[in-house]
């Protein structure tokens, strides 16, 4: 590493001299409560629980940050914000009922590894709190698939989820206790239990109710994921404040909608539409899109990078919501876009004027 | 010219033919007893399934077009009466992979055991199917602590045997199976899946009861309430 | 909506302090210091002695070589040194007069004369006397804009009415004042180009300038073909290519010049300045500037006699409110700081900016988050983060490949970086290191 | 020549994998337990040794220009051996370690030690050396296993190591063993440059 | 039907049992060569060239040498022979024909030979069971071309990375190897993600 140029910078200082208000640390806190209500409203949802899961990781992801920082020999910038972010979507990654050691593990991994060793803010390549998504799923996955909180009976955003097709009540209740994208793959299997085919599911799980449900927010899943509305609430303020543009939730969430409807209509489903709805409402769509796939560190630079980052954030989604072995692809799918930044930022540059 | 390409040939070709000869030698040491091996898994996972019993023969049926493997064997009870005892390989799709089991039932239909002879799920999910319930720990060895006794059988399979195939066997939720569970479990003819690998649990019940339907058609059974009766 | 380029930003305008302040006149310093080089390309050479007894508008510098510019005398008295002092351009000679005698050649003084008469060569001859240079900031010897290879076809004169930097009002308040005065230096003006259309191209934001010059353009019967054309307000529609662009879809070509594209571009001021020199055979030694910042206590626009040091403006401008963060030549995104109150105004400044802490950056800055804000704002496409992230580590050869001579070093990457990189700062070291490195 | 430094050097000062960087694959692919990496020691040390004897005898005979092959004959012979005997003596192990007992064909320590050492050197010394490299190689790898099948098992030769303790199942799979190696590689480089100074 | 199996076998080998960062096979390569992006992409071309050969060499030999004449036991040592007279005569072969290509892959070819990954291939074509199934020989020969278009996409990727990360203030004693091995990590973790796929 060569050596900075701090030095060289006059204390005249070079034009321009004056700067827009936006800093680091204002963008930073203004996702963290973008992302509020969305966890104020899980809390209510989940119970204290969630809270504590919260607070737990993001105390543990700031001191990871002023730690390792310390310990680097590093500027301290723990108060930033970006650590706070990190530490909180870690949380809103897991179950409501994951166990407070595991989120912490989560954001230490999150912080020291993925973040801090690859030089800090700025430098990393993997989106943390997905890379630690990734590391706890695979380091302790029956805490990660288990612990869903069933709907919610106490609702006052929208009411729960009712046995209105008159399934057996066993299998009303097998099918309510897990997340919606985890019905899609082994509801068939508890329906064939009691004799019931794939249809029963398929009229539960696009019904105008469980649409609502998912959008308006009172579905199992995890911490951050309940209400598609309020991660779009928190996502329009993003876009409102600047602090992310359009580009990639547009992309990666009209990738999503695009394949799924040409899938069902090409399988001859008859309710593509409200199918593809489904897709695009459940499995932390809106969080990835909007929360995660944006983090600008880990995404591509320019307009056009982000668009192709964002289709392809949409397209590995589909393929592993799909065909995969995991019911959800929207973090993978972003981890795996963030591998391919560096060559997309490299080839994606925009034409030079007059050249 | 001629040496320059003879003369190399020859020198590599008596390496390798060196190499063949040693090799020669050590493969005839070993293959007669890689092909024991071989032969003994299954027997073992036979004698595991069917304790007690002898083996009469292999036998194959198919419905459907498909196959199923099995084996006749019997059990002498006392001079003149003998049971009857079958096994057979279950197979089918888990988590991430063929699941493959052998199982053994007596005449009345009711397992008397499972084995699992071939998985490829997820570690700390789906692959606990095979996980023996061992206590002992470092310390335990080293300090000579209360380590419990070990079973040989992994938990999962021991729920099965007892089961009844002529009733649907029901896979429950309950977490992690225990001992204080089993009495439970027997009556409602039921088994607890896995914590977080419900498909690998409800993949080796389905196998066995997709199994054991393509049986009946070569075998028949007499379920344990008209034996009763008789 | 208004024709613009891509990128850009929208700093706060800060204009209103200053944008209804008529011009004035300061009083005439009793001492001026007339740097020999007020433009760019080759210094004057002085042609007065110590103790010379000089007239208001007398020569006192000859140009020298193909780019340069004479420089006059801005007040009659007497050459007491011939020094170096610190100018915008660093350290530069300068003549030193003190005055004595009488003000009389001021432009209102001399008749008007008939320039429809004139030969095309005898304008610019006039042009290049009077030692105009650009007064949009790049002070360029304007006589030598104006006579183009004879390779280069020029079609159109394009009028920069843009004034896109915050504070300054000087261009906006001229022409609301001069609007007669103006169309008729651009007709001056394509005369001597020998073509017939003008473009004049102003932001949205000055509304009763568009409204005053479109007047006056109707109002005078010319044979012209002259428009008046509003722009988009944004950061950096005053910089010639961009400018360009907006107004007729030509995109000069990387580290081209307007002439590739056929096209002359003029600051408004250069243009009045150009009818002075041409109809008045009046020299450039007097200027309009604005005076703003929120520490200097009567703000406004003035006109001012070239040499007058930034300490004589503090004093007739009701001196300071405060202790200034930073003093600016020009404006805050393109101008230069100052460190000392005996800096003399010269030809290509524009304003001067008092700011306060408040209002400028001092904060340190960080890493990069690769947010994209300053690709998104480079108005020619540049990476900039990339190329400062390269000069950072001394990674020349990266930053080579990144295209840094098309930098127009405009600012906005800077301004915009949540991170407080100085980014422009960079390109501008990276250029230079490449520099240094070729030789 | 000093027989005992022949043997020691490949323990820390030219460390095969930790030094010269190479044998990379065996080693990430069979530390996910203790008992694999000891057993993958073995094999590979065995061959080490053999290959570096009988090429030390026959260095005399072998044309210059046919080295590599006869070389890498000579050690792709004592792999099979090693396979063959695995395989019908220690199915387990032969089913744990997988296609990385024939892939010792190509780990590099073992070309390499033909190559650079055994080739020039007497009997004696070859054998040291190989007797070297191999625990060389076998110690990194089983530090490296010990890591891994505690964090990632919670066992050590399978005995659970912390009743209650949960383990992170991802130290067994491939993002922990790259993961753990980084780490190894990290401390190695810190650990020198501190002795530098 | 058919179809799908191949397409299955290309989609395991490049994604889902990706050999670098699955199968954790030549990682020597893998690390040596992703220094920068044009070399990176040389290698895997050539990666990709010599596998899909050698995935067809060996699998003849084996069916049609070896098993006759019951000396399977020989596989190892056959194979690595192929691979290494392969490489010759592919590298002759390319400086003949194409000296543009040559210069683009010539100083790869040598180090594949002694690449894990391209013996890798040659054995895990036998305990796939080819040899003895249909279309054996083409399955084999997917395989190897997939293993090596795999190499070459985890290749490529790491190059990109390594590239940025030019411009990071690591520390020290982190840079080179041991960054790169944790930058190797966090890809397998990502393409976790694939993991279980069934098409
Ligand atoms: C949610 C959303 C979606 C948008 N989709 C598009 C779109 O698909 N195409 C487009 O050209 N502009 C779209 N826009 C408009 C852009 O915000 C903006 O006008 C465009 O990026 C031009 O930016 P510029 O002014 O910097 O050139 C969208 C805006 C929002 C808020
Ligand atoms: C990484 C991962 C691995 C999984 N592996 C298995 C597995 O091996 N066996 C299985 O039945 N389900 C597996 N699953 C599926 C989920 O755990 C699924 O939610 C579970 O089968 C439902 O069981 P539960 O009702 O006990 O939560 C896996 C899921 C993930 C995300
Ligand atoms: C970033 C930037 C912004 C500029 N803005 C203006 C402007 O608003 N008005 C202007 O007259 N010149 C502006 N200029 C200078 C013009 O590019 C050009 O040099 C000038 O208009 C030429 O006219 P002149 O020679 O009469 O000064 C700007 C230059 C740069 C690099
Ligand atoms: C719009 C936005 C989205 C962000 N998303 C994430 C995220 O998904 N995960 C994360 O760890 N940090 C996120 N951050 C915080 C920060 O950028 C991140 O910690 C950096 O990757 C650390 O270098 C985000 C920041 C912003 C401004
Ligand atoms: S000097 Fe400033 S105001 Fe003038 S044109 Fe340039 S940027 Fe615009
Ligand atoms: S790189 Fe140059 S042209 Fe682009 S925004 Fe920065 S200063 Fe302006
Ligand atoms: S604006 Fe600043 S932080 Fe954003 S990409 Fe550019 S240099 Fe990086
Ligand atoms: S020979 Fe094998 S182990 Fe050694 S460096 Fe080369 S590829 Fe790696
Ligand atoms: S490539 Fe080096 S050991 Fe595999």
């Amino acid at each position: 590493m060569a050596e900075k140029e701090s030095a060289l910078l006059m204390k005249l200082s070079s034009a321009p001299h004056i700067r827009t208000g936006d800093s680091v640390t204002v963008i930073m806190w203004t996702v963290v409560a973008a992302l509020m209500p969305a966890a104020v409203y899980s809390v209510y949802l989940n119970g204290l629980r969630a809270l504590i899961v919260m607070a737990a990781a993001v105390a543990a992801a700031m001191a990871a940050e002023a730690g390792s920082q310390y310990l680097l020999k590093r500027k301290l910038s723990f108060h930033d914000g970006s650590a706070a972010i990190t530490g909180l979507l870690v949380a809103m990654n897991v179950p409501p009922d994951a166990p407070v050691w595991m989120v912490v593990a989560g954001s230490l991994f999150a912080i020291i590894i993925v973040k801090q060793l690859f030089g800090g803010l700025g430098f990393n390549i993997f989106n943390p709190a997905l890379a630690a998504r990734a590391f706890m799923m695979a380091s302790w996955p029956v805490h990660m698939t288990t612990g869903w909180h069933r709907f919610s009976q106490l609702n006052s955003l929208s009411g729960s989820l009712t046995n209105v097709f008159g399934l057996p009540p066993e299998v009303f209740d097998a099918m309510t206790q897990a997340t919606p994208l985890t019905l899609v793959r082994e509801g068939p299997r508890i329906l064939h239990d009691f004799g019931l085919g794939a249809e029963a599911l398929h009229r539960v799980l696009f019904s105008p109710e469980m649409l609502k449900s998912l959008f308006i927010g009172n579905v199992g899943g995890v911490i951050g994921e309940t209400s598609a509305l309020l991660l779009l609430v928190g996502g329009l303020i993003l876009l409102v404040r600047r602090v992310i543009t359009w580009h990639i939730p547009v992309s990666f969430i009209g990738t999503v909608a695009a394949v799924y409807f040409i899938y069902y209509t090409a399988t001859g489903f008859e309710q593509a539409g409200a199918a593809t709805l489904f897709q695009v409402l459940s499995g932390g769509l809106f969080l990835g899109a909007f929360f995660m796939a944006t983090d600008m560190v880990t995404s591509p630079v320019t307009g056009a990078g982000m668009l192709i980052f964002g289709a392809g954030c949409g397209l590995v989604t589909f393929v592993i919501r799909t065909w995969g072995g995991y019911p959800e692809g929207v973090s993978y799918s972003i981890l795996i876009m963030n591998a391919l930044v560096p060559l997309i930022d490299r080839y994606v540059k925009p034409k030079v004027f007059g050249t | 010219m001629m040496n320059s390409i003879v003369k190399p040939t020859l020198i590599l070709g008596l390496v390798a033919l060196i190499s063949a000869w040693v090799l020669s030698l050590v493969n005839s040491v070993t293959a007669p007893r890689i092909a024991q091996l071989q032969r003994d898994i299954r027997s073992r996972a036979l004698e595991t399934v069917l304790p007690g019993y002898t083996v009469e023969e292999e036998k194959k049926v198919t419905v459907n077009g498909k196959e199923l493997t099995y084996w006749r064997a019997a059990k002498k009870i006392d001079e003149k009466t003998s049971r009857r005892g079958y096994a057979f390989i279950a197979s089918g799709q888990g988590y991430s992979g063929e699941v493959q089991s052998i199982v053994g039932v007596d005449d009345t239909g009711r397992i008397i055991a499972i084995s699992i002879v071939l998985q490829s799920e997820t570690p700390g999910l789906g692959a606990r199917c095979q996980e023996l319930a061992s206590k002992k720990t470092l310390a335990g060895v080293f300090l000579g602590g209360n380590n419990g006794p070990e079973s040989t059988v992994p938990w999962f399979q021991q729920q099965f045997a007892g089961l009844d195939l002529n009733r649907k066997i029901q896979v429950l939720k309950k977490g992690d199976w225990n001992p204080d569970m089993q009495e439970e479990l027997q009556q409602q003819n039921a088994i607890s899946a896995i914590t977080g690998a419900t498909i690998t649990s409800r993949t080796v019940k389905e196998s066995i009861e997709r199994g054991m339907e393509m049986l009946r058609s070569a075998e028949s059974f007499t379920p344990p309430a008209e034996e009763a009766a008789k | 909506m208004s024709p613009t380029f891509r990128g850009g930003i929208h700093p706060p305008e800060s204009k209103k302090v200053t944008e209804d302040c008529e011009f004035s006149n300061l009083s005439i310093p009793s001492k001026c210091f007339i740097p020999l080089q007020q433009h760019t390309g080759a210094p004057a050479r002085p042609v007065v002695n110590i103790g010379d007894i000089v007239t208001e508008g007398q020569l006192i510098g000859a140009s020298e070589g193909p780019v340069s510019a004479n420089v006059h005398s801005s007040i009659p008295g007497k050459v007491v040194a011939i020094d170096t002092v610190p100018t915008v351009y660093h350290l530069q000679r300068a003549v030193v007069i003190e005055m004595e005698g009488s003000l009389s050649a001021s432009a209102s003084v001399r008749d008007k004369e008939d320039w429809r008469g004139m030969s095309r060569e005898e304008i610019i001859q006039r042009i290049r006397d009077a030692g105009i240079v650009g007064l949009g900031g790049a002070a360029f010897p304007t006589a030598v804009k104006l006579v183009p290879p004879p390779d280069k076809k020029i079609d159109t004169l394009i009028i920069n009415g843009a004034e896109c930097e915050p504070y300054l009002t000087v261009d906006d308040v001229l022409v609301r004042t001069f609007p007669a005065e103006i169309v008729e230096g651009i007709q001056i003006t394509l005369k001597a180009l020998g073509i017939a259309n003008a473009i004049v191209g102003i932001e949205d934001n000055k509304g009763r300038a568009l409204r005053v010059l479109s007047g006056a353009v109707k109002g005078a019967a010319i044979e012209e073909r002259i428009q008046v054309r509003g722009l988009k307000t944004k950061y950096p529609q005053g910089a010639e290519k961009q400018l360009i662009y907006s107004l007729l879809r030509r995109k000069v070509p990387s580290r081209g010049l307007p002439m590739d594209v056929g096209v002359v571009v003029q600051n408004v001021g250069t243009i009045y300045a150009i009818r002075e020199a041409v109809a008045f055979k009046k020299p450039l030694f007097e200027r309009y500037i604005t005076v703003s910042g929120d520490l200097i206590n009567r703000p406004g626009n003035y006109k001012i006699r070239l040499g007058m040091t930034v300490a004589d403006i503090v004093e007739e401008c009701g001196g300071l409110k405060g202790e200034p963060e930073k003093i600016i030549f020009g404006g805050p995104m393109c101008g230069v700081t100052v460190h000392t109150m005996d800096m003399p105004v010269v030809k290509g400044t524009s304003g001067i900016l008092f700011l306060s802490k408040k209002q400028v950056s001092v904060e340190d800055f960080g890493p990069c988050i690769k947010c994209g804000r300053c690709v998104k704002a480079c108005p020619v496409n540049l990476m900039p983060c990339d190329i400062a992230s390269a000069v950072e580590v001394g990674r020349l050869d990266l930053a080579e490949g990144l295209s840094v001579f098309d930098c127009i070093m405009c600012g906005s990457c800077s301004y915009v970086c949540p991170s407080r990189r100085p980014l422009s700062h960079f390109v501008r070291l990276s250029q230079d290191r490449l520099r240094k490195k070729k030789k | 020549m000093n027989y005992w430094h022949e043997f020691v050097k490949g323990i820390w000062e030219r460390n095969p994998i930790l030094v010269i960087g190479i044998g990379l694959c065996p080693t990430l692919a069979t530390s996910s337990s203790v008992s694999n990496a000891l057993w993958m020691t073995l094999a590979a040390t065995f061959v080490l040794v053999f290959s570096n004897i009988i090429i030390s005898l026959i260095k005399g005979i072998v044309p210059p220009h046919l080295r590599i092959p006869i070389f890498i004959s000579v050690i792709a012979t004592f792999v099979t051996v090693v396979d063959l005997t695995l395989n019908a003596f220690q199915p387990e192990v032969y089913k744990s370690l997988g296609i990385f007992i024939p892939l010792i064909v190509v780990n590099c320590i073992i070309l390499g030690r033909a190559e650079e050492f055994a080739s020039k050197n007497g009997l004696v010394a070859s054998t040291l050396d190989g007797l070297g490299m191999g625990l060389g190689f076998g110690l990194t790898l089983t530090v490296l296993a010990f890591f891994r099948e505690m964090l990632g098992a919670n066992k050590l030769l399978g005995l659970t190591v912390i009743p209650g303790f949960e383990p992170s199942s991802m130290m067994i799979i491939a993002p922990g063993a790259f993961i753990t190696l980084g780490f190894m590689l990290w401390g190695m480089n810190a650990y020198n440059s501190r002795k530098k100074g | 039907m058919e179809l799908k199996v191949f397409f299955m076998i290309l989609i395991g080998t490049i994604l889902i049992n990706n050999y670098v960062l699955s199968q954790m096979l030549g990682l020597c390569p893998f690390l040596g060569v992703s220094k920068k992006l044009d070399s990176a992409v040389g290698m895997g071309l050539a990666v990709i060239f010599v596998m899909t050969l050698a995935s067809f060499f060996t699998f003849i030999v084996y069916k049609f040498v070896l098993v006759p004449f019951g000396i399977t036991f020989m596989s190892t040592i056959a194979f690595i022979l192929i691979i290494a007279a392969l490489v010759q005569f592919v590298e002759m072969v390319i400086e003949k024909i194409s000296p543009v290509l040559y210069n683009a892959l010539g100083i790869f070819l040598p180090l594949i030979t002694t690449n894990c990954a391209v013996l890798g291939v040659a054995v895990l074509n036998l305990k796939s069971g080819f040899i003895t199934a249909e279309m054996g020989l083409l399955k084999a020969v997917v395989q190897g071309f997939g293993a090596g278009v795999g190499f070459t996409l985890a290749l490529v990727i790491m190059a990109g990375i390594r590239e940025r990360l030019e411009l990071a203030p690591i520390s020290k004693n982190l840079q080179g190897l041991p960054i790169n091995f944790i930058i190797a990590g966090l890809m397998a973790l990502a393409f976790l993600g694939f993991s279980g796929m069934k098409i």
